[in-house]
């Protein structure tokens, strides 16, 4: 195993389920396992984000007004593509580097995600669980910032 | 020259499209596009105040020189995850 | 669905692998199931604490001194039981309700666990990714802290 | 009276033991057992500096009066995670 860590990331239509994530993951499963039996991972930690029914901050009315709480029965997300997938990648392969981690894997979804559904899985492993707790932070808040991804809600009858 | 801008989010909701038109001089500057377009589109002024575009899907710097057949994109507030 | 977070802990024997995990969550499966599809939880965050091979810290040599860092198969984890878990159980109260989470089970292993194997398991739901992630290092920080487990290493020859 | 107070880690990779027996006077408290415990297994001293103990499964303040059936644990630095 070389010293490189192991990077995946990608933007997925529709929201992220087991399936979808077995079907996008398994060219990489070896290399993870491997990464994951190699004696180095002493953590790992997985993040998913789901679309709640009172998710309103970021999103926008007509008006560009931000939304009340008001029930939704999903999130639209519009990718930017391809730039959003280069920049998940580019962001993925920096918080790898800055924080010393072994492997991280982001998916984002686009297009429709219904409420209780997952819109983005984010999973890093690392030596200690302090560099894998620091970097997922670092990489959600930079994708707020730097992922041309845009969500907008569908509202409950 | 004319330049069709990409617009998402509030720029989008607020424009009713996913792109408009500026007329601009030749060989523009990223900080051009933004005067002009928001001269052209005061509707769109609010998404102009501190802009970042992108370049061929890369974020630009706003002294970047655009082409004809550059695409440029206007990267409002995002909202991943 | 009441307010009350959903709260498990165990202690169980050996590895924490995903065929041991289901027999003890599968009572709880369709609770944990409900308040995730409820619309309310917008994060879950779920952290592994591996066996690493290099693992040396806060282990002892018959000196009473720490051990450098030397290779090793295995942990073997002593439980004082049954205070180790309701000190869990209690811990998981103590951090579902000061950070407003809105589920949490803590599994841990007791006697021996090898390198590359699950030692620890934390799974958190919560409404926003903030509470999860400050949750989750208050929960690890406390455990270590208060909860009688104590880790012996296994050298390799 | 006698006190078989459990040791754990550290304290009974030292004493090679799971318990050690303290002879105490009547109504001890968990400051008497400590220090008590300090004199009659000097080899323990590294662990009673600043002690924590365990009564009958809970953590307990120092000044708790032990009866001869509790359950008396020394918990010195866990390890869990």
């Amino acid at each position: 195993m070389d010293d490189l860590p192991l990077i995946f990331a990608a933007i997925l239509s529709g929201p992220i389920d087991p399936a979808a994530e077995t079907r996008l993951l398994t060219p990489i499963a070896p290399a993870l396992g491997a990464v994951n039996l190699s004696g180095r991972v002493g953590a790992t930690l997985r993040f998913e984000g789901i679309v709640r029914r009172n998710e309103a901050s970021g999103t926008v009315e007509a008006s560009g007004a931000t939304a009340a709480f008001r029930p939704l029965t999903a999130l639209v997300y519009q990718s930017y593509d391809p730039m959003a997938g280069r920049q998940l990648e580019s962001l993925a392969r920096d918080i790898a580097r800055e924080f010393g981690l072994l492997a991280l894997v982001a998916l984002h979804s686009r297009g429709r995600v219904r409420v209780g559904e997952t819109s983005f899985v984010l999973t890093i492993s690392s030596a200690h669980r302090a560099e894998a707790l620091a970097g997922m932070t670092a990489f959600i808040d930079r994708l707020k910032r730097d992922v041309p991804i845009w969500k907008s809600p569908v509202w409950a009858e | 020259m004319h330049l069709d801008v990409l617009i998402f989010g509030s720029a989008a909701v607020v424009a009713k499209a996913d792109r408009v038109r500026v007329r601009l001089g030749d060989a523009p500057t990223l900080a051009d596009v933004a005067r002009v377009m928001a001269e052209q589109h005061p509707d769109l002024a609010f998404a102009l105040t501190s802009p970042r575009f992108a370049v061929n899907h890369a974020f630009a710097n706003m002294d970047t020189r655009i082409a004809p057949t550059d695409e440029v994109a206007l990267i409002t507030l995002v909202g991943g995850g």
